[in-house]
């Protein structure tokens, strides 16, 4: 029988469902509340599991499907729910995403939450945004950029003047990541809008009182007032086009829309810094060029310890664009370059990117699972591993070090406060990944030295 | 009280304890907008089959269901570690038009062949029931085809509680319960249910019963091989664990089978040794039984009662707060922190009923908070006016107790430290103690911090 | 025969030798050039030892005795390599250090550089310093810190007039933490005077042309400007107070010191930031609420993992004074705290400041070498160290995790650049703390979970 | 030229090579004032003893010079790692004033008691010939009451350059020799001298040896034990190894023993098969010797010919400086970096003599730098020039090559990759191509980086 792969059974899936990712999005507005339309697991999966990566509360609210539910539609059960939502948690935002469910059984959650209104039109609603997230179609990834583009769409308006501030749209990078961006970005003495920021609202201190809704995250005012920006830096270069958000921003109000690709590299981070420069006329900033150059004198302190090594590289297909392209600056060459999503963008941007001269000797694996990475692992005899937590029993079994970045990190502490980007995030990795090598090389020498 | 908004859905779910009686309006589904703590039908089924270790355990559906439950239990397996992967038939677009029962039987058949199970188990999650796949069907056309048990599991997500989840999960067992050979067990002879082996916890119990004479015949599902569960109604005496998961098995095998079973509990050195007794009780007719238990029971709290002791000194008179899935687990720490000395101030469960709700009220002191399926606004609330040193509870409970400066102790399903029977309880005793006591505290802003 | 411990031979020293010390504090001043006065050797070797640390070049001159200077006094060589270290590196300032050999035989440096001086008085000669730091007395320790009060003394004026500024003496920390308390103290609003100051001098960029003398170090106009600051901030505690370069600032320009400790561990940082909140009339800077926020969030999510393990601490005094004291406030038990370092004052600052419930469980060892570190690892079961690369042998026997700080590390990448100091260093301290528990706990264990 | 001032001192250090002839002003002190590369007489004697590995190395002095030599060399020892522990009188201001011979003897007393060794190097650094200490004495009073050899080693760091130290250290040696049994040796049997087994190199050249049927009765000084020294003088040829580190042992066991010496490289496939060869050649009166090593150099040359040629394809025209320890190197090195393709524009030593620099010259093309005892300034002045690709020294040289943008080699102590013989050259080769061609140059200031 011909087998196609979409025929195949999925093991040990290396992406996510939709929802997750629209879910993480509505974590990083301001006073933002996520509702899941759908059953009640799924909002407890989602918030069991983006709490042991950034060991936060993580409410997500579900309305709770049942059996009636699913037999004469959601309706009811959503607006009971928006309902509970507001008198509970009093948002000033409330981020619906759907289920396969939901989805599946037909509802129409825009005709659904315009009859909302029109009952409740007496009293003072949140906004309520809404983005369709089946988890049959895409992965985690889709759910994110739909949901950014969805809140742009419902918000967003063209205001009339430049207000000078850039729109960031970073993708689903950490806490630490978004923190640093905005200080990059301001350090040109611009305004930062950042869409998602969920910098501090998974990323907070101890309170002194319960907090229904953590502070911080983007306000609903800033994410009207990217309309009137100077420009949009889209840091993902594999969401389609069509659907992101700069696309939304620039049909809309007219801002011009940059795609840098995920600041994480000498190259790429380079790219990034000079168009902070150009859009903002203004010279780098000292301080990084200092950290450009200390990172550079790193990568010829350290170039001989890793030069010709060889990698497997898993993560969000953004974060593997960027990872592949850093790796190849060092000398390591990522002999598999894998992702769970399903942009079909991946190897285009890959080809784009990569230096031509390794092209027969690195496997993309679009779409991929563990056992594809694991399989093709095998064959590549790799000398380590660079991805989430989720790869660790492969490394187990090869005896290779696993250099733990992106999401989930949930058999390491602190990922939420990991950094990816900019010239310090590359820094940390290159450091990282020296230190992997010498102490996998320090651990199964006979000798041990204390010198390397 | 405090300024927290209860839902009007949700006022019957929260009590104060007192003389006056009070009937808890539980078993019944969350609340719209409500962020319950509590999972699905298919989190049920999918934690009392886990730990089957070579069963093949497919999830029908979207990824997700499958994505969020892959290696994140500590259920060990002494051999076999299949249960440990996880298996989607990754459902898209296409299958939710057309249907995916030709999906559903590829995969079963390529994964078989790969993975050679004893059996496969198949979750039908939400949209399995809404696109009308037969997944029944597909099951038996592949039993035939493959020559092993493939059986579904009704786990859609929306069809009612975590608890219609165990009940699923029980039908399926029962499935393969009877099918096999029970010559050579002894008159002597228990399952063990309910007991998932996370951390190791089921061979400890299994040694207490080996010590004691007792056969261990199969455990459900700790540690489990599809061959065990098979020939477990050889067995003379069902003892089910705490929780409600596998009741209804215990009860499917006694009308079946005529096997008696007890409820037993291996938490805290008093019900564990009570669960001894009470299996060697069973087995009155072999009083040697009960004279090893005696023995056992002996040696065993023995070796754990200095360190209790001294752990009891400083853990005197702190506060807990309890809110976990099963209220029978409830009653059981109840009972182990007043060995320690601490009071309870909150308890509350996912998934109790009446009746346990009523043991809560009378196990628990005056003023303690009394809740059914809570969420984190109660939670926080609760435990901040009650001024809880400890709460007890899963990783969804984790950042409400630590946002707050506030000890935590995981007694759910994704630790990986045993914390029944005896050895259980020192290991229990010492988390609780290690917790409490941190330094870490001087910093939380309740004590001042800031 | 009764040995006294003095009598013992060192095995495997937890020490080096007084020049050193003093050598790394000339390279933080801006156009200097450390010259040692004695054999060639122990430049290289200082020189071997610091580059394998900091991955820079390290010019140290010396004045190569030979088997006849040795005999005659070193007097010509001292000055023909004065004049040969001028010509060739056009110095502002060369930093003079004696070995043990040039202060046996009795060469009486000061005078001899009052000859030279009166010799070149036609000339334009650089600043010249020097420091008397035969090496069997003390340790690279009391090298540094006699250096520090040494420039102090040649440069530091009283000018009549506040100038604002805060001196900081950091003593001996990486060139990251220098670059991170001058952003500390500097984000209140305050110039910072900090010696020495080799944050660029050893962690640079790549050159165009070779730089003879890196850029970078605290000028020797700043050096006499710290005679006209707000305070001086010392932070050392051991050091002996009549030594301190505080004090010399004290004597003879009146400024006030504040002796902080290191500022590592919150209750450190809190001393130091409200010592500059103090002085400078202003309130932390948010940037470091947060900082100090989400420190306080990490202890408490990460103090299961870590409760109640036990740690070897080995490093230079005052570093094991801050170690120790930020591991009782996570947790851990500093169950043997041990430093080569003489100063005399370990146990007594380490008793002021460790809770005294641990009095009994915690084992002071004052000159310790790694043998008598070993012996006492070996009684007290660790879980972990943490000190320089060198406890590594001592690790890779009993099996346990070596967290690398301080100086040298020698078998990582990176060292330079390892941050200490601070909220941000030590949140990153605890983060490799914990992981190192995790990831020893993860590797030892039969089953290999990846979700801890 | 380039804006260099070269100190007048050393004018006559520094050359390019041309058709004129030129004296090299070497084998002098290093000026005062320059930052020489070179160390001091202490690390001469503790290069070539440090790998004798169940002695005891006790470092008389303050603790500097046990410190910054701890375990920081690459000499593998296949038993005892006695060597790799640093041992000091770590002498204080009492001792310096009233001398260190009291400590001396306890301290040996101590370790000797504690660690057992086979014997004792005390290594007398510069000031104890300052304060007067009577080392020998100390030593002779310890030999007879501990009963092992306890040899001083006269390395005061002031008392003239590295070169010194290696005769320090072979007259230390010279103490051991012919002090042991030497019946049982086969009349084909060699003494392996100056190799000091970095990376296990002296484990590879005494295999090659061994197939050629020659017996290796001692390796001075890798992987050495003091018995194995003792009865060093029972071999029938010196074959001493590239560096001048321990000709002189060499001469002295000729004079006393007359045992012939040769010298050779194990450095490049040219160098080692040349080596090899003339041991053979030695043993001519065995003509299965030459036939076996005849065999071995074309199966080992055959082995790492292949990889190479690819290697030379890429590596063709590069530029290589090369300044290491001893001018011997220096000439197989170059030829080793002609056989990949590539050409020498700087080449220095420490401590070359007239005849190494008169064979650099004939060695080298024109304009080629040559150096003696150079510095940072004028190495990194001659690497920009000659826009060198590849820099080939030790760590003190590492990063001046790193702060300008060129590749770099350890060919020092201090490497762990084994160098030598055959397949060394692969080693060699592979680590030259991996500098040379990581991408990392791309971002140098010299290629436009910026």
């Amino acid at each position: 029988m011909d087998v196609t792969y979409n025929d195949s059974a999925t093991t040990n899936a290396c992406k996510l469902c939709t929802p997750l990712g629209a879910s993480l999005v509505f974590k990083g507005v301001r006073g933002s509340v996520p509702l899941m339309h759908g059953s009640q697991g799924c909002a407890t999966y989602i918030r069991r599991y983006l709490i042991s990566h950034f060991r936060e509360p993580v409410d997500i609210a579900s309305s709770n499907f049942s059996e009636d539910t699913a037999i004469f539609g959601g309706g009811d059960n959503l607006k009971q729910a928006i309902t509970n939502v507001t008198r509970q948690y009093k948002p000033e935002l409330v981020g619906i995403s759907t289920t396969c469910l939901s989805e599946t059984i037909g509802d129409d959650v825009g005709l659904i939450l315009k009859e909302f209104k029109a009952e409740q039109s007496g009293g003072c609603l949140p906004e309520i945004v809404h983005v369709s997230t089946p988890s049959y179609r895409g992965t985690h990834m889709d759910g994110f950029h739909d949901a950014v583009a969805a809140l742009l769409h419902a918000l967003a308006s063209s205001r009339g003047g430049n207000n000078g501030c850039i729109n960031i749209l970073p993708g689903m990078v950490s806490p630490a990541d978004m923190r640093h961006i905005r200080e990059i970005v301001e350090d040109f003495d611009t305004g930062c809008l950042m869409l998602p920021d969920y910098s501090e609202t998974l990323d907070g201190m101890l309170w002194a009182t319960y907090q229904k809704i953590p502070d911080g995250g983007i306000g609903i005012d800033e994410i009207r007032e990217m309309g009137g920006a100077r420009a949009t830096i889209d840091m993902s270069r594999v969401c389609s086009e069509k659907r992101s958000g700069a696309q939304v921003l620039k049909a809309r109000c007219n801002i011009p829309a940059h795609r840098t690709g995920l600041p994480l590299g000498v190259k790429a981070c380079d790219r990034f810094f000079s168009t902070l420069s150009a859009l903002t006329r203004r010279d780098v900033p000292k301080k990084y060029t200092r950290q450009r150059g200390r990172l550079l004198d790193a990568f010829v302190d350290g170039h001989k310890y890793i030069s010709g090594k060889r990698a497997v590289v898993y993560a969000e297909e953004d974060l593997v664009v960027g990872l592949a392209a850093f790796l190849c600056e060092i000398g390591i060459i990522p002999v598999v370059c894998a992702s769970g999503g399903t942009s079909g963008h991946l190897r285009e941007v890959l080809e784009q990117t990569l230096p031509g001269n390794l092209k027969e000797e690195i496997r993309i694996i679009e779409e991929a699972d563990f056992q594809d990475i694991e399989e093709a692992a095998m064959e590549a005899s790799p000398d380590l591993f660079i991805g989430n937590s989720k790869g660790y029993s492969i490394t187990r079994k090869l005896g290779i070090p696993l250099i733990r970045v992106g999401f989930p990190i949930h058999d390491r502490f602190g990922g939420q406060r990991s950094l990816h980007v900019g010239y310090r995030g590359t820094q940390q990795l290159f450091d990282n990944i020296v230190n992997a090598v010498l102490e996998a090389r320090q651990t199964t020498s006979d000798v041990g030295y204390s010198y390397m | 009280m405090t300024d927290l908004k209860i839902l009007k859905e949700r006022e019957s779910q929260v009590h104060r304890n007192d003389l006056k009686a009070f009937h808890m309006g539980c078993d019944t589904k969350s609340a719209a907008g409500s962020v319950s703590q509590r999972a699905c039908v298919f989190c049920g089924s999918r934690v009392v089959l886990y730990p089957v270790a070579d069963a093949l355990h497919l999830v029908h559906g979207p990824i997700g269901c499958a994505a969020y439950t892959w290696d994140i239990r500590g259920a060990l397996s002494s051999g076999p570690q299949l249960h440990r992967l996880s298996f989607s038939t990754d459902l898209r677009e296409e299958q939710v038009v057309f249907g995916g029962e030709k999906k559903l039987h590829q995969c079963l058949t390529d994964l078989i062949d790969r993975h050679a199970p004893s059996a496969a188990f198949v979750y039908a999650t939400c949209i399995v029931g809404i696109i009308g796949d037969d997944v029944d069907a597909v099951c038996r056309t592949v039993t035939r085809e493959k020559g092993i048990p493939v059986i579904p599991v009704h786990s859609e997500g929306f069809k009612g509680t975590k608890k219609d989840g165990y009940a699923a999960a029980c039908k399926a067992l029962f499935q393969l319960v009877g099918t096999g050979e029970t010559k050579d067990i002894s008159p002597v002879s228990i399952n063990i249910l309910g007991e998932f082996n996370i951390g190791g916890e089921a061979w400890m119990i299994e040694e207490y019963y080996q010590k004691m004479g007792v056969e261990v015949v199969s455990v459900l599902t700790g540690d489990s091989r599809v061959e065990k569960i098979k020939r477990s109604h050889g067995a003379a005496l069902n003892v089910v664990q705490c929780s409600g998961a596998m009741l209804q098995l215990a009860e499917m095998m006694e009308e079946a089978y005529g096997i008696p079973y007890i409820r037993v509990s291996y938490f805290g050195l008093e019900d564990t040794a009570q669960a001894l007794y009470d299996v060697a009780a069973h087995f009155s007719d072999h009083p040697e039984v009960t004279e090893a238990t005696r023995a056992l029971v002996k040696a065993e709290i023995g070796a754990v009662h200095p360190d209790l002791q001294a752990f009891k000194k400083v853990l005197k008179g702190k506060k807990a707060a309890i809110y976990v899935g099963g209220a029978f687990k409830a009653f059981s720490l109840i009972k182990a922190l007043r060995y320690l000395g601490m009071t309870t101030v909150l308890v509350g469960s996912q998934t109790g009923n009446s009746q346990d709700y009523d043991l809560l009220k009378k196990m628990c002191d005056k003023d303690t908070i009394i809740v059914d399926d809570s969420n984190p606004l109660e939670l926080s609330t609760y435990i901040m006016e009650k001024e809880a040193d400890l709460f007890i509870g899963g990783v969804k409970e984790r950042p409400i107790a630590f946002k707050m400066g506030i000890g935590f102790c995981d007694h759910n399903h994704e630790r990986k430290t045993p914390l029944a029977g005896f050895k259980g309880m020192h290991n229990f005793a010492t988390e609780v103690y290690t917790t409490v006591r941190s330094p870490v505290w001087q910093f939380a802003p309740r004590f001042g911090g800031h």
